[in-house]
Order: C-alpha cells, then structure tokens, then sequence
C-alpha cells in the first residue's frame, strides 16, 4: 500500500467512531499493540523532547525504503504514534520526505500535533521526515555518483 | 457530609457571574479545576474593564484635563483597594507589576544588588520557577549561594532543616506562601521570625495565597510579598509588589523611563519617591482597575466564607478521589489550600488529563513550574485538579466519574 | 482645502468606533487631542478582549484541554498578526513586553551586559525619558559613555553630528522614530545605515510611529524596534519587542520563571527558544489579543490612508493655529508626525491647558517626558495637542476656538 | 475675620459665576492682583516644585500670627495661591495649624489640589500648615519655659 492508501485505511477505519471516547479506546488498544522500539535504542540519543509526554524514535533504512520503531511513555502519544509507523514504515524515503500527513486532522485528532501541546508528536513527524530526505538525498547521490 | 460554609456560600450567584463556566468543553458543560494556572472573570470585572475604556480612558498622572484626572483617581484609588486587601499599612508600598514572576525579578534585580560573595539566599524545595530562576541567575551575577529546604514526605517544609541552614551569613530568603503544585499552605509566620532573627530579608510568593482567603502582609510580619491578579478573578498582565516601606526606599531604581523620575538631564537624573520609583512606563491602568474590581468581588462574598467553603469543596475532594483503585495524592500536609494533585499507578498524566478533557473537565497535568519538586518524588509529574470558590460538589463529582473512566481505559 | 484623503476617509463610521469619542468633557462634547500621550479604543478592540474572557480564557502553553489550547491559539496567532503589522520577517522574533519602556529597559538589562567602561551609546537629545534613563542606568553599571545627538532649531536631528559622533568605539545607538514632543519623524534608514558601518546596533523606539501609518522594520533596517499597544487603539500594559533572530539568540535572559526555561534544577537551569527566553511569568494573554485586534482594526481602514488622512488634518492645524497672535510652533522639521506642540508668547502652558479643559478640548502640557528637549529649546515645557485618526477638522476647529479665547483671557 | 469667615467670602463671592469661564476669569484677575513675594525669597529655598507649575511661599512670624507672601510661574496657580494667602495670612498660627480648608472644594476648585495634578498648590497648602504648627509649637514652648 501507498502513504496515500494507507493514510485513506485509517480514516475508514476511525469513521465508525462517532463518540470521542471510543476513539480513544481504539488509540489506547493501538498503543498497545505497537511493536516496541528495540531497549537499545531507547536512549538520549534517540529520544523526542516533550514538555507532556516522551517519544523515542528510530529509523533504519532498508533498500530504498525506511524502517521505523518508536515508543512513548504515555501510551495515547503511543498510539498516535502506531498511526504514524504504520503510514510511513517501509516506504520509500522519497515519498516519506514528501507526503503530506493529512489522516491525523480528518480524524480529528489534529489536537495532538499542535506546535503549543508539546508532547513530542509534532517533532517526532518533523523527524521522520527528515530521515526521509536525508536518505532520499544519500541514494540520489550515490545514484549520479 | 453537606456543611455549614456550602449551606450558606451563594454558589448559584455567584457561577451565573462567570460569563465562561456556562461554556461546553468538547461538548460536555465545562468543569474549569485549573484555576491555580489561572482562574476565571466575574462579569464584574469585565464591566470595570470595559466602563474605564469607554469612560475614563487617558494616560495617569500629569495631565491637566479632567479625563486624566478621572483616570488618575481611578488608578490610584486601585491602588489603595489593593493595599487594603493585603492589609499593607501604606498604599505608597504597593507597586504595580505584570506579575508574580515580575515581582520576584524585580526584587532579584533591585535589592539583590547589594548581595555579594558568599552571600546565603534561601529558597524552598518546592518553589515554583519564578522563585528559583531569579535567584539562580542572581547568584550568578553576584557570587551569593543558594540554599534550599527541603520537602518532607507529605508536602511539608522540613522546618527542623530551615533552621539549620539559617545563619549570620544569610541575607535573604524567599518562599511560597502556598504551593501550587501541592497545595501546602507554609508556616510564613514562623519562616519570617526565624530569618529576622538572623538578619534576613523575607520575599514572600503568595500568587496561590490571595485567590483563596484573607492575607495580612503584616500579620505575617513579612519584607516583600507578591501575586498575580489573573489568579484572583482578575486581568492578565497585573499583578503586585508590596515591600516595606524603608526597604523600598533603600533599593536602587529598577526600569528607567518616564514617571519614575524626578528630574532627567544628561549631566544626571533623580528619581521619583516611591512606588512610582519602580513603574517606569506608562502603567497598565485598566489591569490595576480590573484587578481592584476583582479584590472588591472577592471581598463582598467575604474572604473567610470562601476559604471555607473551599477547604470543605478539597475535604470531599479527597475523600471521593482517593476511593479510585491506585489513585496516590501528591501532596498531604494538614495544611492545604484547594490544590488536588494525583497520580494512578502506571498511568501517565498525559493520558489520563487527555480522557478528562474529552470528558470536559479541565485538568493541568505535568511539572507546573516545579521541577525540581517532582524530581524531589521522583516523578515526571501530576493530574492537577485546582479549585476556586466557583467550583461545587457537582464539579467533584464530575471529576470522579471522569476520572474513574479514564483509569478503566488505561488499565 | 478639503483634500483626497478626507473626502474618502470614512472618519464618521470611524468616530462611532470609539465609545469615548461620544462623551463630554466640563459639560462640552470632548475633544480628545492627548492620542500621543495614550489612544482611545475602538468597540472592535473593546469586544475582543471580552470575547477571550468569555470564551477562550486559560493559562497558556502546555495545557492539555481544550480551552488552553484555544486561548495559546490564539495568543500566538496574535503575535503573528504583530509581526506582519511590522514586517517582521519571522514571529518568533516577536516578544511580548509591557510598553515600549520595558522593550528598551529589556535591551539595556540583557544586551546592554556586554558593553565595558568606554564603550559609547549614542541617543538624541529629542528622546523620551524612556529612552535616556535605561542608557544613563546601564553607562553607570557598565563604564559605558552615552553620547548625546544635537537637535536643530526646527526640531530635526543634527545629522552631521550624529555623523561625528559615530567611531569604533560606538556600540549602539538608540533613537526615537518619531518625536512624541516636537512630531519631528527622524531618518531612521540613514541613522541605521550609518551606525552598521562603524559596526554599532540600532534601536529604534517606534511608540510613536506604529499608530500613525506603515512601518517596516526590514526596510529600515534596524536591529531592535518596539512599541506600546496603548498608543495605537490596544489596551494598556501590552507591546512589542521586535529584535533580529540572531541577536536575540545571542542574548542572556532577562526575566527568570516559568514559561522561559527549558529545565531547571538546583544543579543548573538551561533556557527555552526565543521569543519565549523573553517571556517569564503568565503573559499578559488579553493584552496581546486586544493589541493584535487593534493592529488589525488599524490595518483595516489601510495605514497609508490614516497616514495621509492625518497629514491633511496636522497640515490644516498648524495653519490654524499659527493664525493665533503669539503663538509659536515647537517643532517645524518638514517631516512631521500628528503633533502640534506650541507656546503662546508669555503664557504658561498650565494656564492655556487648563482653559482649554474647561471648554472640552484634552491637550497635555508640560515637559511630556522630554526635559533634555526642553532644556535645550530654554522652555518649561509646551502645549501639545496630538492627533489620531479619529480626529476631525472639526475637532481643529474647536482646539483654534478654545485657543483664542484662553489667550484673551490671559493677555 | 477668622479663617471661617474669609472662607465663606469667598465662597459668597464665587456664588456670583455660573460659568467656568467667569470663574476662570476672576482667578486670573486674583493672580494678576497677588502681592508679590519679596524677590529676594524667590530662590530655590523657597520654592515649591510641581510637575506643572512652580511656587515661591514665604513665611515670616509677627506676633503670634503668621504672614505669608507667594508668587507661581502659572496665573492660574496664582490665582489660586492668592485665595490661600487670603485666608491663611494675618492669622495666628495655631489656627493654621488646626483649619480645614473647605472653600476650595466649595468653590468647585479642588481639582487644583489633586494629588495627582503636581501643580504644587497641594504642596503649598501643607507647607503652610507647616509653618504654623511650627510657630505655633514655639510660642507654646516659649510660654511654658
Ligand atoms: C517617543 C516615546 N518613547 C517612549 C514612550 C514610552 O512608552 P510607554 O510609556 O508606553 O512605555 C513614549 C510614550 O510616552 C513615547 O512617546
Ligand atoms: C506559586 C506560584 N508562584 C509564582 C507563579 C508565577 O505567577 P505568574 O506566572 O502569574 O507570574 C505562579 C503561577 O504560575 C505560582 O503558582
């Protein structure tokens, strides 16, 4: 599936919520469910400063694609961030580094990701968005090289 | 469990004066518990607000026209409301400030001039940043060192350790009258007895003290006291300093600018007789009017009335909050002002402030300024649920239920 | 000589803005020539700053409920609204302050800390206290020289002194955009210029420049430009602070507290990101909306317009008034702003002040916090009267009337 | 007369103006008919410093009673100056020290007293009672000793 189709599987998939707390409950099982970043990695150098909650993210390429793991100490963070894993993991770096993330505003939780909440999320796409251009830029590199 | 102050407290009235507590919060009627960051407006004081714009509105002092004048009286009369509400002897020691965190900067950069190294400034372990970080940044400049007391268990200042660390060398101490991140209401008292006997000068941050009931700067016996209006029903952007008189006189200047000199030349300038020595700038007049209506709002609902009315509101509080299965209060002196902070077991503040939102209840979770104080607990943070006079049962109750569902989410 | 801009200037649906304008004064309809001294409020200024208590009201940032994250929306958009009023290239670079007083005593406390002894600060001698007594408090603390700019006969800058003046050893200049005393609109590009090629920064205080038209600061090329909000239709105790990214970067902190740190603990505090470095304490969150409903209000009714609507009607004033035996003009640089200061031929302004009051007509007399200036033209002071763009030739007319008869009176 | 009295003439004699403007008037004809102070006391010593205008006051005893001259750089202040020294001059000390001053409120002056209006007739006025507390104490002090 493309970012575009899986982004398109998410918002199906939240519009038989019309109650916010079913959302969340469905978040919070997501959170749980999210295969957890590898211990190593869950370090200074891979953590996403927070003023609310934490983020650890990490990225490996893969061919042209990219591999992400991530974590939260507070498992809704968590399961925002599942959404965002389960869009961008094992696409191509090229695409990653130019999507557009619209499926968190029509689902409505475009809350979370404001520049003034603070809890990691908005950094941690802004993140994963830069391993894409740099790996996009690295390949194009050794590509003309 | 239905007591006296509640019996008789007009609560009704009173909730129908706060124009935003009749608002829905994610389409649910809001329960506003975060008062301590900041609390709501009566209709009141919107009114004063709007009637000087629309009556009185000229620059203060000076002026020879009879708007000027209203104006000054307006703003001078404020000031006189102000000093009546902490009970300061002398309206002239009251100095308008943006804020509690002003007023402690402008003391740090005023009289701390004449600290120097070696120098002992005594804090607590559970001040709020805006009375740790001036502090620090003074030392900084001047070579003083910083003390702290320390917390106990259950939110209390170990005043056994305060003693200890009192000595000929301390010159200044500076303490929450009323923390906001537990609630503990300190013996200032006895904090002020004690520094004076060896010398020091005490600051007192009462931002959490005057939203809640009566403060008497001289019955605490204190040097400096300060607050925030936008915590007591007021504007934002207003708040007071109050020192002693001879203090203030003693300090250097803080701003330079118009209204706070005497003469200006470039050969040499005088300045101004207290307070005007220290509110340079053209003053934040509607603030101090707005704010003046506010104390007078509070003081006709009669201040002891409130305070215990809201000590019975925490008293029901704890009760109901701490039947919820994990649920830990942080904080648990005898003495405690309308601060709930909580965690539950295994859950983050995050998630559990994110499901009572949904819910419509407005929590704050996280440090709240305090950091060094949650690392003293060794944790990240609370759920701060924060109550005013307009608060009710009902409010509790909704809390409850709010909270008691979102922990059965996250189990 | 009715000219463009008044025959299309919707002055009249403008007026019915301003619910002050709609008052007496001494039983006459006011006229209200004090706008340099404070600016009264629009009904669109007035609502907005209601519509945020009543609605959005919270403590801003890190709030996880709804309502916070409303009222910080709104609070940063605000600054957004700021920054474009001034062509700031980036909001960040915004800071919220409480006038322009405090912008510049911001600069003196947290740039000002790496000037040393013979270091020179060059303002003018036209300055407002404001910007002469933070200069004069810092050279003090610093061993830093202040220089004084001459000003001409007509009330403009000497610009071959200001030429002499500058050397390598200048580390900052600080000067006045428009001359709140005199009017006199100063050449701030070349004062800018200028100082760059010895290598000094510039300040520029636009407090009476933002209410009158267009400003922009990457145009003029400044490094540090601020301003008042309750000079330009905003309410009291809110302004700006604008200064280059990376010379904010470079700065220490000014005030210590909440909201400007990043992590504080008792083994060291490290500091948040600009603008909020610069923003310790609760901000003033109603001030700023006000402030930016007022910036949008102005820009609504187009600032060339205002800018020209008011030349017209300063243009017609002068005309006017110099009509009147013994009057003398303080001020006659050819570019002016909305100001009118002038001395009748041996009368006290108290004297004409106070007549003019009594027939409705607010004017401020005295020294308007410009006694270098007033030293240096022999005069106790004068009569000002300032002009908004809610003022009308009406309003002129009555000023000349008042006028007349208070020099008959006293002759 | 007693201070009572010349306050009530005064009173009796603004009666007369129903306009600001007539009432203006007549305090400029009072401030241009003020005896003026002794150029030798318009000196710094003497002087009143007000934001907005200035005032010289002299004081000299004569007998038990008080003698005042004063002089303002602003007409109005002298005008004003002028109703003060009428009814404070020529009167024993002891009843300066103890006078209410009401007239001027009467009058529909008290604006001119403000504290806030810096003009320095709010300065005076206390400067004079100074004066006869302070003579007042003498004679008390020279009739006990
Ligand atoms: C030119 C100028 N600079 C500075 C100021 C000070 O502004 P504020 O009193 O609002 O801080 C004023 C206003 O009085 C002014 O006119
Ligand atoms: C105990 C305490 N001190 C100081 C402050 C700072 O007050 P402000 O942010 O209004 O300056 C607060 C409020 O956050 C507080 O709760």
């Amino acid at each position: 599936m493309t970012i575009a189709e899986r982004q398109a599987e998410i918002i199906d998939e939240f519009e038989m919520f019309d109650d916010w707390m079913d959302k969340y409950e469905h978040i919070i099982e997501l959170g749980k469910d999210l295969p957890l970043i590898d211990a190593a990695y869950k370090d200074e150098d891979h953590k996403i400063r927070g003023c609310q909650s934490q983020v650890w993210l990490h990225a490996a390429p893969e061919g042209d694609k990219l591999r992400f793991t991530a974590d939260s100490d507070a498992i809704i963070t968590k399961g925002l961030i599942s959404l965002m894993v389960r869009v961008l993991d094992d696409q191509p770096a090229a695409e990653i580094a130019n999507t557009e993330l619209s499926f968190i505003e029509k689902i409505g939780l475009h809350e979370h990701l404001s520049p003034t909440r603070s809890n990691g999320l908005r950094s941690m796409v802004k993140q994963m968005k830069l391993y894409g251009i740099a790996q996009a830029a690295q390949q194009n590199a050794q590509a003309n090289g | 469990m239905q007591n006296t102050a509640a019996k008789t407290f007009p609560i009704e009235r009173i909730r129908a004066d706060f124009p935003l507590l009749q608002t829905e919060m994610n389409g649910k009627p809001l329960v506003f518990l975060d008062s301590a960051a900041s609390s709501q407006k009566p209709q009141q004081v919107l009114d004063a607000i709007e009637q000087y714009y629309e009556n009185d509105n000229a620059n203060v002092h000076r002026g020879v026209y009879a708007l000027s004048q209203r104006a000054t009286d307006a703003f001078e009369a404020a000031r006189k409301t102000m000093a009546a509400y902490i009970n300061a002897p002398d309206e002239h020691e009251v100095i308008w400030v943006r804020g509690c965190t002003e007023g402690i900067n402008l003391i740090a950069s005023t009289y701390g001039q004449r600290f120097k190294t070696g120098d002992e400034i005594i804090v607590s372990h559970m001040e709020h940043h805006s009375n740790i970080v001036p502090w620090q940044m003074l030392c900084e400049r001047s070579g003083a060192i910083l003390k702290v007391i320390p917390v106990l268990d259950n939110g209390e200042l170990d005043m056994v350790a305060y003693k200890e660390l009192l000595n000929e060398r301390t010159v200044f101490v500076s303490v929450v009258h009323v923390s906001n991140a537990l609630g503990t209401v300190n013996p200032v008292v006895d904090i002020c007895n004690m520094a004076h006997e060896v010398g020091a000068v005490v600051l007192i941050d009462g931002a959490q003290a005057t939203p809640h009931g009566k403060v008497d700067v001289q019955a605490i016996g204190c040097d400096f006291y300060t607050f925030s209006g936008h915590k007591m029903c007021g504007p934002t952007g207003q708040g007071i300093l109050w020192g002693k008189r001879e203090l203030l006189e003693s300090m250097p200047p803080y701003h330079g600018g118009g209204e706070m000199i005497d003469k200006v030349s470039f050969e040499g300038t005088t300045y101004n007789v207290i307070p005007f020595k220290f509110e340079a700038g053209t003053p934040n007049m509607a603030g101090a009017i707005g704010l003046a209506s506010a104390a007078d709002y509070m003081t006709s609902l009669d201040l002891d009335a409130i305070e215990q009315y809201e000590a019975e509101l925490l008293a029901y509080a704890t009760g109901e909050m701490t039947k919820i299965e994990g649920l830990k209060v942080i904080g648990t002196a005898p003495e405690k002002h309308s601060v709930l902070s909580f965690l539950v077991e295994g859950m983050h503040p995050y998630d559990l402030g994110t499901l009572l939102d949904k819910q419509g209840v407005a929590v704050r979770t996280g440090h709240h300024c305090c950091q060094p104080l949650m690392e003293r607990f060794g944790i990240p943070g609370t759920v701060r649920a924060s109550f005013a006079f307009y608060n009710t049962r009902e409010d509790v109750d909704r809390l409850v239920a709010a909270t008691t569902r979102a922990v059965k989410m996250l189990s």
